[in-house]
């Protein structure tokens, strides 16, 4: 608790979160003194601060709990870190090509990246309320931002709008659920919560904080009900910017709510289980339906992305630590799918300048793009859960601990909700392969080719590859929960 | 790892690398392109009867097992053979070549084309070559997404629909066995199905598991009234995939049965067995009826299919030795001959573009080679004594008729049904005048076709008359079976495994007699 | 015997804000402003809320995290007001009806 | 080695002359299939002589009372301890069998060079002959249910082969597909026959399963569960077998298929329809004879069946003009008397007949194939008449054949052509049966006797006698009937590949020619057979029950009480027989030479009986209505209403249109507006609050 502040060497397991700091002030300068054309220049320094980040995070393993118990750094912070800073650098790499009509060109952009990543660095290590509270504002407010960067788009600036609107109100319930914690444990310190319930016991108070609270997170997963935001940023943000959002931020607030339902409300697990089971459960259906009447592949692969959630949380509600597991796992596997689905995206622009939005636009698209496509078709069946691709590992995580947890009924509905959602991953294959083509597409930067063919590799050898090591590392992250 | 266990990996993995071959070959290069293909087939079929070869048909267990743990404790790598899995090997094996040889003037994305058919045979070799239950599923289910994009791409006018219905169909079934599996790996605590086999399921939970599983492998099979998916696809399908979806992916169906149903849920196979004997007999009378009245070919012999798996999900659930060693020879035997039909089919197809029986007739004139394979076929389809089509539908409904007469009366309908069906085909297609001038030019097998088709017809009409290779080498395995399958069911193994015959029950003895009620034992 | 002001009544006054925020925020049909009201008075509810149970608990966290919120906030609203900003000048209107390009 | 060579010899011919047919040409394939068929023939002879005269079969095994000779081809199937090998099993029945097949086999392939000379595809025709004839060889020598059950079905599909042979006419493989499916339908119950015996006796194999049979003789007779009854296990598994038996012989309700297969050409009726295959079911019967003597049930089903059949036959024969549908109802017929003599337990009586009866009906058909060839594939005979100048051998041949079918003799005596013996040793074991069902037969075969008389001499008469008719026409043949649509309808014109017989000018009669030697050879050796083999194998057959016993040496059941009877039976039954077969030939003489305007009018007078006969009963129709149509119509409103209609429309695409609603109604939440996004927060959390407390237990 009372570790000298000017001491450096205390403050190592925060190494990671200090440096990002600095280097985002430092691009900020950078960017500042650089005339705007170089601002790739600027990007490719927010993607190498956050590689060197991750590279701090994985070579640099110092654990324990610093700021008067207000961060901590264990196994599983460090596994998440790692999944948000190669979200982060990867939606950083694929905002690169065309960022002028993207309207991502400004060096601002990056930094503001930065800033998110850094806010949710410390969502995942966060271990107080108020911790918690102003790592999640740091992303948000960024976040805002980002949506809304391409100014003169009305569409972008409606998402803008939107998100920031709705967020404000998640983030004042989660407040609310904050003080009412607060209020009925005497604790704003996470661990100390834990032992304040522990001792206590169970009161409305408490569980009317813990809705609120969890009903905040939940937004910034985009569950269901607090999904809303979703398709309407996803489709009114410019696609790097929706690439960002669809991994990082995810990947943050859903560890955030990992740690706080297994680690502070472990003692009353069976309150949270059936929250957790209600916002899978309604996510995966929910999403499984509004996806089949999507025409934007960008609204299809935000209600998709909700669906994933809903899958997620599948493992989460079992509260074991084999559904720890899982929810590490199937993160991990559904940024790798993401990452690729959204370079698919940005490679098939049509001649006639522009991406493709709809799904019909991609009618043809093998022919005319036989590699893309492909990528994206075996993306969309890696989506279903089909195996042998990686899809179908992440999913079996999650089920396996759901079964082990006697949720029957819960896997029951969402394996059917797989199969329903399967209608809308097959259409894009159908057309994209069963269809003749439309129009022409030009060629493909380098830089999505080579994040495709890397990807694409790994999710279709994902059991020869990525399957032992990902799930050994993922064991040993929630193991530090227990 | 020795070679000798080395050998299944190969055989599984050989055809993926043979893909990857073809990714790295320039979509120009046709000759290559169908070289390639055809060589690592013909490879793997050496291979497979290598490993046929050296099984020890003995030996009731698992051979050139390997095993190792793989993704966390749920997931190994585990593959191995026993005499039930190992002739599936070798019939996926067998009919990949042809495949190849009969898609050789394919000329839409040919390279695509052969890449997805290899991945499926790795994917099919796969399904009979694992050990782990994880992986079983991996493979089982993964075979939907090649054959989505066979039927899909390369289909006909109606494809987006049939693959739409075959994709559903399976997928919808699969996920249930998906959770199944699950469930099965917390009760026994692994995936190793050889471990898996001696565990005891306990008997509430079996029904559900089973239940799961039917829901998957019913689909598959496909067992009446689940098979409606099947000849819109077959129908839809190119011709390769129409014989490799008849003769192999069907058998996924059964051979689930025999690997996990009949074994893992013993009890639960029990009661269930009147059930899937109504679904069986129902689907033998009914569905060759429907036969009777298809105007389409492949439709009809597609029907003819669901008929012929009625016999082998029969013969399985009488769950006694002629039961099962003949619902096994039955599928190998209709993996040759509905593949060596759907072939025939597309020689006349590639001829004239058309499916309709009406606008054939006379055949023999132009094509008497044709007609004379087609006869054949079509003989070993109605099950003629001395084609291997008999061999299969005698032995299931001997096993059968040693459990539950009524089920053997009916499915004895079929003899007649099929008899009607395929020689009314036949006299439409092959037989009459050919008065159609359209038919007038119709050329007769060329060496290509022949070299595909012939052998086909030569094991058709050898394991008629000499079954035993065949037999032999499932005897050990499904002997052990049919043991634990009756030792569990607390029937008497000897009478399942016909050493005994039945207790009789004696009238009042006719002239001098001792007591009645002696067993009438030889 | 007055009236003796307890925990309760500031937690039903902190509610009774909180609700009237969100209510704010759906039952509003006119001006985009109104809704950045609403935010900052739920934000004013959660405050008064920590407030209370930090005086109630006498434990200074409650109140730390009150100045934090507060701070937050402040930025939060610039933020709001940039992009209402920016959504008028390419509408030229903040009422909410207009902020429904996208949907389905 | 001389088993395997009668058994194989004729297998290797179809093999040459089948595949390499086209590249060896027709000649030598006829000359290899003929050749190796005759010394199949001589082999088989060379089996038979020393049982019929000798001291027994060579080589048996076993004393003279069981004497069987079995030679191991190779494994078959082996599954548990059913173990089943092909193997050649050789005792007196199939000596007698063997004799008979190749003997016609050979004399049919002989007789085949002559009268497919103009056919295309000749090799091919020879190759399917001599195929059939190994199925049938495979047949006769099977040691188990299940190899019999293979040449059953192997015969099936040579007979549907050779039926269908001129597939340009649509007649013929439609018959050919009759005949198969008909005969699965028999076979349907021979399968469940052969599950059944081998749950009952678990054999598969002959002698086991006599064996486990005479055990019963000790047990008692075993009952067992079939479908919902308990019933008598022996009695059901005959049954079920005979059942086979009547498809395979065209008894009573599953003869339909044997007229149609006239379709075929004539050698493949003399051979496969009149002289062999339909036969298999008499030889099935009489194999099993020790599994049919346990159930009297089944025997007495088998007794009226064979009357029945023997009656109905021929009340048809006695009206049709087609001269091969005469020929082929007079052998459903005559098959008829068989299973009589079967029934009533004289197995020996009912081979002997089926041995002399492949004599003389082969004779009549092939005599009838020179009739048919000489009038250029003219068949109606009422386009015939007046042949006997014409051609004066067929003639002769042909009278031959009628007098041993007819059974011309004298009682009491060893005087009679070759039918008259075996028929006579029928009808007198009929009667010796004694009770109802005796009598019935018996009556019932004297008629049938009467009418077998008519409908022969009617044939003679038509064909040969009175002056030449094939310049008039339909019309005015002898029978200005109300019934010539049905005529055409079973008539069709008979199209044949040899074109340039069609062509021909002036009448069929006027260039009537004989029928080249090779075709009369054939003939020469089976008319000696039809004078002989009655009387030369008389008692070994029928006369002497100690001799029978010796003869058979335990192939069948001989049961010495029947046989005895029948010898003992009052003169007038023994005399019943000639006289019916007399009274037939003069009512024949009287109405077709004496007055051949009476035929006309009695048909005429009685139009309904007439029309009746003349379609067979209406058997075709009948099964039409009750067995094609509705087949097809189930299995179409199954297609159409449950597959297509309920299955796919119904729940497949209903269940997709059900989620295309949930979707529409699932997208108009999402409307775009803030405020209702707001509420659904709110709603969520007000939804969560209440579940939690309410669920957690709080209030």
């Amino acid at each position: 608790m009372n570790s000298d502040i000017t001491d450096f060497a205390s403050l190592a397991p925060a190494y990671p979160e200090l440096l990002m700091a600095a280097g985002a002030l430092v691009l900020l300068l950078v960017g500042i003194v650089v005339n705007k054309e170089k601002s790739s220049l600027v990007s490719w320094l927010a993607i190498g601060l956050l590689a060197a980040t991750g590279v701090l995070v994985i070579l640099q393993p110092a654990d324990g709990v610093i700021f008067n118990g207000l961060f901590i750094a264990d196994g599983f912070a460090r596994y998440m870190k790692v999944l948000v800073l190669g979200g982060a650098a990867l939606a950083l790499v694929l905002s690169l090509s065309n960022a002028e009509e993207n309207g991502v060109h400004k060096y601002e952009y990056s930094i503001l990246a930065v800033l998110a990543t850094l806010g949710m660095m410390v969502m995942v290590s966060a271990n107080d309320l108020m911790s918690l509270y102003v790592g999640l504002e740091l992303q948000s407010l960024s976040l805002y931002v980002m949506a809304a960067i391409k100014r003169d788009d009305s569409r972008a600036t409606e998402a803008g709008l939107k998100y920031f609107v709705l967020g404000a109100l998640s983030s004042g319930m989660l407040l609310y659920g904050a003080s009412l914690i607060y209020g009925f444990t005497g604790h704003t310190n996470l661990s100390e919560i834990v032992i304040a319930i522990a001792n206590e016991g169970r009161s409305i108070g408490l569980i009317f904080g813990l809705v609120f609270l969890l009903a905040g997170v939940a937004f910034k997963i985009s569950a269901v009900p607090f999904h809303m935001w979703t398709p309407d940023v996803y489709e009114g943000a410019p696609t790097p910017v929706t690439a960002f959002f669809a991994m990082a931020p995810k990947v943050a607030a859903m560890s955030l709510m990992v740690r706080l339902v297994m680690d502070t409300f472990a003692p009353i697990t069976s309150d949270w289980q059936q929250i957790i089971i209600f916002l899978s459960i309604a996510s995966m259906v929910l999403a499984a339906f509004a996806a089949i009447g999507q025409k934007s592949l960008k609204r299809l692969i935000a209600y998709s992305s909700i669906g994933h959630v809903g899958f997620a949380l599948v493992g989460l509600s079992s509260g074991t630590q084999v559904g720890v597991e899982g929810v590490a796992v199937y993160m991990a596997i559904y940024v790798g799918m993401t990452v690729a689905l959204f370079a698919c995206l940005l490679s098939l622009r049509t001649a006639n300048g522009g991406y493709v939005e709809t799904i019909e636009d991609l009618a043809g698209a093998s022919k005319a793009r036989p590699f893309v496509a492909a990528i994206m078709a075996i993306v969309m069946f890696s989506l279903i859960g089909l195996p042998p691709l990686a899809g179908f590992f992440a999913k079996w995580m999650v089920f396996l601990a759901a079964i082990e947890a006697n949720l029957y009924v819960l896997a029951v509905i969402g394996m059917l909700a797989s199969a329903i959602s399967a209608f809308y991953y097959l259409r894009v294959v159908k057309v994209m392969y069963f269809d003749e083509p439309k129009d022409e597409f030009v060629a493909v930067p380098n830089e999505l080719n080579i994040i495709m063919a890397v990807f694409g590799f790994l999710i279709v050898t994902y059991y020869f590859t990525l399957g032992n090591p990902l799930a050994s590392m993922a064991h040993q992250a929630a193991g530090s929960l227990f | 790892m020795t070679f000798d266990n080395s050998i299944l990996s190969l055989v599984t993995w050989l055809p993926l690398l043979g893909a990857v071959l073809l990714l790295a070959t320039p979509k120009t290069a046709i000759g290559a392109i169908r070289w390639i293909s055809l060589a690592t087939t013909l490879v793997v079929f050496a291979l497979s009867l290598a490993l046929w070869n050296a099984f020890d048909a003995s030996n009731a267990g698992f051979q050139f097992v390997v095993n190792m743990p793989w993704i966390g404790d749920s997931i190994g790598y585990r593959v191995g053979v026993d005499g039930i899995s190992v002739l599936f090997v070798v019939l996926t094996a067998l009919l990949m070549p042809a495949v190849v040889l009969a898609s050789w003037d394919v000329d839409m994305r040919l390279k695509e084309y052969m890449i997805v058919f290899l991945v499926l045979e790795t994917l099919m070799i796969g399904v009979f070559t694992t050990l782990d239950l994880a992986m079983f599923y991996v493979f089982f289910e993964g075979t939907l997404l090649p054959m989505f994009l066979i039927i899909g791409i390369w289909g006909g006018s109606a494809r987006i629909q049939a693959a739409y219905k075959f994709f559903f169909y399976t997928f919808v079934g699969s996920v249930l066995m998906l959770l199944a599996m699950m469930a099965m790996y917390w009760d026994a605590g692994t995936t190793d199905i050889a471990r898996l086999l001696t565990h005891d399921f306990p008997v509430g939970m079996q029904p559900w598991l089973w239940l799961a599983f039917f829901a998957s492998l019913a689909v598959k099979m496909p067992m009446w009234p689940f098979h409606r998916w099947l000849p819109e696809a077959h129908v839809q399908a190119p011709t390769a995939g129409s014989v490799i979806l008849a003769a192999i992916l069907l058998k996924l169906g059964g051979y689930g049965f025999l690997r996990f149903s009949l074994p893992m849920f013993p009890e639960a196979s029990a009661n269930f067995a009147n059930f899937v004997f109504l679904l069986s007999v129902a689907a033998i009378i009914l569905t060759s009826l429907v036969a009777l009245v298809q105007t389409d070919i492949k439709k009809l012999i597609a029907y003819s299919s669901v008929a012929h798996m009625g016999f082998v999900t029969m013969g399985i659930f009488a769950g006694n030795a002629l039961g099962i060693q003949g619902a096994m020879f039955q599928m190998i035997s209709h993996g040759i001959v509905s593949g060596a039909l759907f072939l025939c089919v597309g020689v006349i197809y590639d001829r004239m573009h058309t499916r309709e029986i009406s606008a054939y007739g006379g055949l023999v004139e132009r094509m008497p080679q044709y007609a004379f394979a087609f006869m054949v076929f079509t003989m070993a389809n109605v099950g003629l004594p001395g084609t291997s089509g008999f061999v299969g539908e005698f032995l299931t409904m001997m096993g059968v008729f040693q459990v539950n007469t009524w089920v053997a009366f009916g499915a004895a309908f079929g003899v007649i049904l099929s008899a009607g069906y395929a020689l009314w085909l036949y006299r439409r297609v092959i037989f009459g005048a050919l008065t159609k001038d359209s038919l007038k030019s119709i050329l007769d097998l060329n060496l290509r076709e022949k070299i595909v088709i012939y052998p086909l017809i030569v094991l058709t009409i050898v394991f008629g008359f000499y079954p035993a290779p065949i037999l032999d080498t499932t005897a050990a395995a499904v002997d052990n079976l049919v043991t634990q399958y009756s030792t569990a069911i607390g029937r008497d193994p000897a009478v399942d495994l016909a050493d005994q015959r039945i207790q009789l029950e004696y009238a009042a003895p006719t002239g001098e007699a001792q007591p009645a009620a002696a067993p009438a034992s030889h | 015997m007055g009236l003796e002001i307890g925990l309760g009544h500031y937690l039903t006054v902190a509610a009774i804000l909180f609700t009237l925020g969100v209510f704010g925020i759906f039952i509003n049909r006119k001006n985009i402003i109104v809704i950045l009201m609403s935010v900052e008075l739920i934000l004013l509810a959660v405050n008064l809320n920590l407030v209370a149970f930090s005086a109630q608990l006498n434990d200074l966290q409650g109140q730390v995290f009150a100045l934090m919120i507060l701070t937050v906030a402040a930025a939060e609203a610039a933020i709001g007001l940039a992009i209402l900003v920016i959504f008028y000048r390419n509408r030229g209107s903040i009422a909410v009806e207009d902020v429904n390009m996208m949907k389905g | 080695m001389i088993i395997q060579a009668i058994v194989f010899l004729p297998l290797i011919g179809a093999l040459i002359a089948g595949l390499l047919g086209r590249t060896i040409g027709h000649r030598p394939s006829e000359l290899i299939t003929t050749g190796l068929l005759i010394v199949a023939a001589v082999l088989s002879w060379v089996v038979f002589i020393p049982v019929a005269f000798g001291d027994g079969l060579v080589g048996a095994v076993g004393d003279g009372h069981a004497a069987v000779l079995k030679v191991e081809v190779m494994r078959w199937i082996q599954v548990g301890d059913m173990d089943l090998r092909w193997t050649l099993r050789v005792d007196t029945l199939t000596a007698i069998m063997l004799v008979v097949v190749n003997s016609v086999s050979a004399l049919v392939h002989v007789y085949s060079i002559g009268y497919m000379n103009e056919d295309p595809h000749r090799s091919r025709f020879f190759a399917y002959l001599s195929l059939f004839t190994f199925a049938m060889l495979m047949l006769v020598t099977a040691d188990n249910f299940l190899q019999m059950f293979f040449g059953w079905e192997g015969v099936g599909l040579a007979s549907y082969l050779l039926i269908g042979f001129w597939y340009t006419r649509p007649s013929a493989s439609a018959a050919a597909m009759k005949a198969f499916i008909v005969n699965r339908v028999g076979d349907f119950g021979f399968l469940l026959g052969i599950f059944g015996s081998f749950l009952v006796l678990g054999q598969i194999g002959f002698d086991g399963a006599f064996a486990a049979v005479d055990e019963f003789a000790v047990t008692g007779m075993p009952t067992f569960q079939f479908l919902a009854w308990n019933v008598d296990a022996m009695t059901v598994i005959c049954l079920l077998l005979f059942m086979g038996a009547m498809g395979k012989s065209a008894q009573f309700l599953l003869h339909t298929w044997l007229p149609d297969a006239m379709e075929g050409p004539t050698p493949v009726s003399a051979l496969i329809h009149a002289a062999t295959m339909v036969t298999a079911g008499v030889f099935m019967v009489a194999r099993l004879s020790p599994l049919f003597e346990t159930s009297p049930v089944a025997l007495t089903v088998i007794i009226v069946i064979g009357a029945i059949t023997a009656f109905f036959a021929a009340t048809v024969g006695l009206v049709q003009n087609d001269i091969k549908r005469v020929i082929a109802y007079s052998t459903c017929s005559q098959l008829g008397y068989m299973f009589v003599a079967l029934g009533v337990g004289a197995y020996s009586a009912g081979v002997y007949h089926l041995f002399t009866h492949a004599f003389f009906k082969a004779l009549l058909f092939l005599g009838a194939g020179a009739v048919i060839h000489a009038m250029h594939h003219e068949q109606d005979m009422r386009n015939m008449g007046g042949l006997r100048k014409k051609i004066p051998i067929t003639y002769a041949m042909m009278m031959i054949g009628t007098l041993a079918l007819t059974g011309v003799g004298i009682p009491g005596t060893n005087f009679g052509f070759a039918g008259f013996f075996s028929k006579d040793a029928i009808i007198e074991s009929a009667y010796a049966y004694g009770g109802n069902v005796g009598s019935l037969a018996f009556w019932l075969l004297v008629v049938a006797a009467l009418f077998t008389s008519f409908y022969s001499w009617r044939l003679v008469h038509l064909t040969f006698h009175g002056s030449p008719r094939d310049t008039q026409h339909h019309g005015e043949g002898p029978h200005p009937d109300p019934s010539h649509a049905a005529l055409e309808s079973h008539d069709e014109p008979i199209h044949d590949s040899n074109a340039d017989d069609h062509g021909h000018h002036g009448s069929a009669y006027d260039n009537a020619h004989e029928a080249p030697g090779v075709m009369l050879v054939p003939l020469y050796v089976l008319a000696i057979g039809a004078v002989l083999a009655g009387v030369v194998f008389y008692s070994m057959f029928f006369h002497d029950v100690e001799h029978i016993e010796h003869f058979f040496a335990g192939s069948i059941y001989v049961d010495h009480q029947i046989i005895e009877d029948a010898h003992h039976v009052p003169t007038w039954v023994k005399w019943s027989a000639t006289i019916a077969m007399i009274l037939g030939f003069v009512a024949a003489w009287y109405m077709y030479i004496r007055r051949p305007d009476v035929p006309g009018r009695l048909a005429a007078a009685n139009p309904g009986l007439y029309r009746f006969l003349l379609n067979k009963w209406y058997f075709d129709e009948l099964y039409n209505t009750i067995f094609v149509r509705p087949a097809l119509w189930i299995g179409n409103s199954i297609w159409k209403g449950f597959d297509d209609w309920l299955v796919d429309g119904k729940i497949t695409e209903g269940l997709g249109r059900r989620v295309q609603n949930v979707t529409s109604w699932v997208v108009k939440l999402q409307s775009g507006y803030l405020y209702h996004y707001a509420f659904a927060m709110l709603i969520g959390i007000a939804a969560l609050l209440t579940w939690a407390i309410t669920a957690g237990g709080l209030i």
